[in-house]
C-alpha cells in the first residue's frame, strides 16, 4: 500500500514518484541541484527559486528542471 | 549607428565585437581557453534538462564561465516554434536571475536550421511584450529585419549561411540592405568558416559577428579563435578606415613615374 | 616551407609578414606613422634621380625610415626592360652601401603595370649572378614562378591583381598551384585592396603580403595599415589553425539536440 | 674664352659645365648632397663613392645621381 | 520534378521555360518583336486604371498581343499588400474572362521591390482558396518557399536579385535547397542581367526563367530576347546532359599520352 | 575585329565560334555524333605514332571525320619543348598534305597541362617563319598575348582554367585585357565546364571557345554538345546585343507606377 | 438645377458625374471601351460585364476601370 | 648469316629490320598503310610521301610513322 502514499509525477519526461507532502524544493534536493544554477517549470508554468519551498507537489504534476549547457 | 566604433546593445557597451558560442569542443577547459583567446563578452549558452542520474559532482558549464566574467546569451537554438522558444527563455531568465538579454532563433528543420521567419516574428513579439532584450537570428531578408527592428529587437542577426556551414557570406547584398535600413546592431549570426569571412562581414559594416563551429572545430581552436579575434578587428578597422576605391585595369603606379634613369 | 611560423629570407628571420611601400603618401609623416602602425620590417623604396634645384636642406626619405631601424627593399618600379632594372638595383647597391636584398619588378607598359615575364626572368637571372638576393614581382604563372625559384630567387612574389588595382586575389587557385610547387617564400604582391584581401591571401598558405596604395589611399591610411597588421596575422593564424570543412547544404546544430524541454 | 676652360656634361638628362680638373665629389659638394646617401652613375658604369674623389670629370661625361624615394 | 523535360504549370504543357513581361519597351512593337524573339508562351501583364480622356481608338497592348495567342499572366506588380494584390487578381480574372492563372507578387517598398513575404502569405491563401492557379514571387527563403507550395501555389518564383538589378543570381545556394525541398515548378524571377545568368538558373535545376528589364532594356532587345531563348534551352540542356564534374588541380589530358613521337 | 559576327582566322570565314576537339569519347561513333551536334566546324586532332601491329583494317578518326567535311586542327597536345611541336606539326602538315592550320600548345608538365610560355614563343616564331597559320594555347598574360600576335600568330587561345578541370573562367579580368590589347581572334581554350562557362567567354567578347572534355565527359555528351553550341551562340548574341547595365541596390519597377487601383 | 438630376461618382479617384437612372454600361460606352477587354469593381465589389447594363448607378459610387498594360 | 643482308632501323621505338635495298615505301606498305593518311620522319627529316618509293633505307635508320588520333 505503499505506492497509495505516494505522488506520480514526471520530472523532464520521465515518471517516478515523491511522497505525499513534499514541495518542489524536495525535487532539487533529490538531484544535488541546491546551490548550483537551474530553473523549475510545473505543468508549464515557471516556478521561482524563492517559492519552490512553499509549493508543494500535486499528483500528476509535469517538471522541467534545466540547466545552462554549451551551445552556439 | 554602424558607423560608431563601440558596440552598444540594450544600452550596454561592449569592446568586443565578436560573440561566440560554447558548443562543440572537446571540454570545458577547451571552451573556457578557446573563448578567452577570442576576447569575446557575449557567450552563448544552450539551455537543457538536467539528465537525471548524471554526477551532480562534475563542474558545469557556469563554474568554468560564471555570469559575473562574462555576459551569458541563452539561446534557443533547437526550437521549432515560438511556444517552445518563449517558454526556453523565461526558464533561462529565471535560471539567470531575471537576465534578460537572450538570443531568440526559432529554426525551420534539422537538416538546414534555417530560420523560420513567420514563427520567429511571433516569439519576438512576444519576448519584447514579456521585458525580454532580443537579440533574433534571421534570414537575410532586409524587409522582415526591419520589421523585427520595428518589432522592438534590440539586435538582428542575419545568417551569413547556414548554422555549422563554414560556408561564409553568401550573399553580402542583402546584408547591405539590412544595414542600409536597420538602424539596431547587426551582427552576422552562423554560416562563418575562417577569418576572412569574419573580416569581410565587418567590412561590410556589420557591427559583430557570431560564431560557434568556425573556433571550435577548426584543427586548433584556440590559435583560431585568436584569429577571429584580430579579424574581427580588422575588418572593423578597415570599415571606419575607408578602404581604397577598385580601380578596374586602371592601374596606378605606386611609385613615381617622374626621375627614372636615362637611357 | 609555407607551414614555419617564422618568415626567412634570404636566411634573415622576419616576425611580421606585411611588407609595405612608402609611396603616394600625403607626406613623409603620415608615411612613417602609416609603416609603424602597419608593423612592417621590410619597406620598398624607388630609386629616382636627384632633381637638380631642389632644396637638399630637406630632409628625405631615409632621414625619416633610416636603414638602421627598416630594412630597406629598393625596388625597380618605372624600369621597362631587364637592362633597366639592372643598372637601378646595382645604383641601390651602391646607394645602399652593399645591400643585397632587392624586389625585382620588370613592368610592361603604363596601363596595366603587368609584369614582363620575359625580361623579368632574363634580369633575374643577371642579378642573381651578380650575387643579389632577389625578391621577384612575377605574374600567377605556376611554371615561370618555379623557373624564377630555379634561378635562385629569394621570394616569388605574385600579383593578386593590377597594381594600384585593388581589386583582390582574382585568381587563387593559380596561387595554390604555386604554394604548392615553390618553397621559397611566396608573396602576394599588388592588387590588395581591403583588410580580407590580405587575410585570404594568408589563408591560402602565402608567406607574406606586399601592399602600398590599399593603406596609402586609404580614407585613414594609419587605421588601415592597422587593419592590415591585424589582418595578415589573423590570416597566418587561420591557416595554421586549418578551418573546419565547408559544408553544402548539411547544417549541424551548434547547441546538443537532446535534452530540449518537452511540450 | 671662359667656357674654353670648361667642361661640358651632363647631369641627370640636363647639360651643364664644371671646371677642368674638377674630379666627380665636386658635382657632389655642388648639388649639397655631402653626408646624405646616393649613388653615382658615370657612362653607364657606377663610380664608388670611395673613388668619386679620384674621379676626374672628362668632357662629354654622362652623370647619373639617384636617390631613394617612396615607392611602392 | 525538376527532371522532366516539358514545363507544366497547373496542368498545362509549355515548351518553352522562358517567361517574358511586357513593360519597359520603346513600344508595342518592339514588345512584340522581342516577345516573339524570345520563343515566350506566358508573358505577364500589369492591370492599370484606364487613362480618362487617353485616346480609346489607339490600339491596346492586348490588341498586339492577344490571349489567343498567348497565356497571359497578370501580375499584381504595384501592389505593396495583400489586399491589394487581391482586389487586382480579381479585376484581371473579371478582364481575361475567367482566366485563373495568375502572378502574385507582393512588394515591400519602391527602393527594393522587394517581396513583403508575411502579406504574400496572406494573399496566397486567398487566392488559392478563391480559386485561382497562383505562381508567386517570393525571397530565396527554402522554408517559406516550402510554405507557399503548401498553401497550394501551382509555381513557386524566388528572386535571383532585385527586381531590375540585373545582377543575376546572387545566392545559388538557396535556389539549390527550394529545388530540393519544392516539387511545383520553382522559376527564377527577377534579377537576371544578361544570358549566363539565364543558363546558371537553369543549370542549377530551376523549372524556368522570368525576366523584363534584362530583354527590355539591353541596347537591342529583339537580339537579346534571341539570346535569353538559347540560354535557356542551353542550361536546360546542360542539366540533363549532366556536365562534367571539376577537377581541383588535378588536370587530365584530352589527348592520349601513349605514341607521341619520340626525341 | 572581336565586334564583328562573323569568325574569321587566317581569312577563311567560319559561321560556328564553338571548336571541339576529338578526344576522351567513348567511340568514334559517339565523337562524329556529338560533333555534329555542336555543330562545330574546326575540330583538333592529335598526331600519335601508328602501333605496330595495330589491325590496319579497323576504319580511323579520319575515316569518320574526314578533312573534306571538317576543319582539322592538328595540335601539339603531349609536347612539352619547342622542338617537339614544331617536328610534330611538320608531320600533321604532311600528313594533311600541306594543310597549314594548326595549334600549338606547349605543355609544363603532367599535373597542370600549364602553358610553357618561353618554349611556346620559340615555337610559335619557329611555325610562323615556316609558313604556318599558328593558333596558340597560352596562359591570361595579356602581355604574352600581345608579344603572341606580334609574332604572327593568327589566334590566341588562353586557359580559362586546368585543362580537363571544368573550373570555368577563373580570372575574367586578365581575358578582358587580352580582348582589349589583341586584335586577333582570341578563342577561350580549356576549363570550360558547363554551358554557362561558354556563355561567359562569348560575352567577355571572345570570338570563340574550344572545348573537348565538357562535352566528351558529360553523362549525355551529345546533349551537352547541343548545349554548348547554344551556350556560345547565346553568349555572342548577347555580347552584341548589350547587356543592361547592372544597378547595385537601386531596383526600377517593370510595371509602370502610376494608375495603380486605389483603395 | 442641372445638378439637382445628377449622380456624383468617382471614377478611378476622378470625381465626374452621371444622369440619374443609367446604368453602368452607360460609362463604359463614355470611356469608348465597348468591345475592349477591361473590368469594372464598383465600391471594392466587382460588377461582372454581363451584369453592366442591369446595373444602375448610384450616388456617391466609386468606380475601378481597368485594362491590362505592359508589366514585368 | 641471314642478318648480314639486312637492315637494323627502328620504327617509332622498335627495333626492326629490313631488307637491303628496299626503299621505305615498303615499310607503309608492311603497315598496310597505303592509301591512308600518315606521315614519315626519317632521322628527324619529314619524307614526302611523293619521295617514299624513292627514298632507299639505310642501316641504322630511324623512322616515325604517325596518323591523326582523336585529341583535344
Amino acid at each position: 500500500m505503499l505506492e497509495f502514499f505516494m505522488l506520480n509525477i514526471t520530472i523532464n519526461g520521465q515518471a517516478t514518484t515523491q511522497n505525499t507532502g513534499s514541495c518542489v524544493d524536495a525535487i532539487i534536493a533529490n538531484m544535488q541541484l541546491v546551490g548550483k544554477r537551474y530553473a523549475v517549470e510545473r505543468n508549464g508554468e515557471i516556478i521561482p527559486k524563492s517559492r519552490l519551498s512553499e509549493t508543494p507537489i500535486a499528483d500528476g504534476d509535469k517538471f522541467e528542471i534545466v540547466i545552462a549547457v554549451g551551445g552556439g | 549607428m554602424h558607423e560608431t566604433t563601440a558596440l552598444t546593445i540594450a544600452g550596454r557597451i561592449y569592446s568586443s565585437r565578436l560573440l561566440v558560442g560554447t558548443g562543440k569542443y572537446r571540454d570545458f577547459a577547451e571552451t573556457k581557453l578557446a573563448i578567452d583567446a577570442s576576447g569575446a563578452q557575449i557567450i552563448t549558452v544552450a539551455i537543457r534538462r538536467v539528465n537525471i542520474g548524471q554526477d551532480p559532482t562534475q563542474p558545469s558549464l557556469l563554474d568554468w564561465l560564471p555570469p559575473s566574467q562574462y555576459t551569458l546569451l541563452p539561446n534557443t537554438a533547437g526550437c521549432y516554434n515560438a511556444i517552445e522558444a518563449v517558454r526556453t527563455l523565461r526558464l533561462a531568465r529565471e535560471l539567470l536571475d531575471g537576465h534578460k538579454l537572450v538570443k531568440l532563433e526559432v529554426l525551420a528543420d534539422d537538416a538546414t536550421l534555417f530560420p523560420n521567419m513567420p514563427e520567429t516574428l511571433i516569439a519576438a513579439k512576444t519576448l519584447v511584450d514579456d521585458g525580454f532584450d532580443v537579440m533574433v537570428y534571421c534570414t537575410d531578408d532586409p524587409i522582415q529585419a526591419k520589421t523585427l527592428e520595428d518589432i522592438g529587437c534590440v539586435a538582428v542577426m542575419p545568417l551569413a549561411s547556414l548554422i555549422g556551414s563554414g560556408m561564409g557570406i553568401l550573399n553580402p547584398w542583402n546584408l547591405e540592405i539590412i544595414l542600409d535600413r536597420v538602424s539596431v546592431p547587426v551582427l552576422v549570426d552562423a554560416g562563418i568558416g575562417t577569418a576572412s569571412d569574419a573580416s569581410i562581414a565587418m567590412e561590410l559594416g556589420c557591427d559583430g559577428v557570431l560564431m560557434n563551429t568556425a573556433i571550435a572545430k577548426a584543427r586548433d581552436p584556440v590559435l583560431m579563435a585568436s584569429a577571429m579575434k584580430k579579424a574581427v578587428e580588422s575588418g572593423r578597422e578597415a570599415f571606419l578606415a575607408g578602404r581604397m576605391p577598385k580601380k578596374i585595369y586602371q592601374a596606378s603606379a605606386s611609385s613615381p613615374r617622374e626621375g627614372r634613369i636615362g637611357t
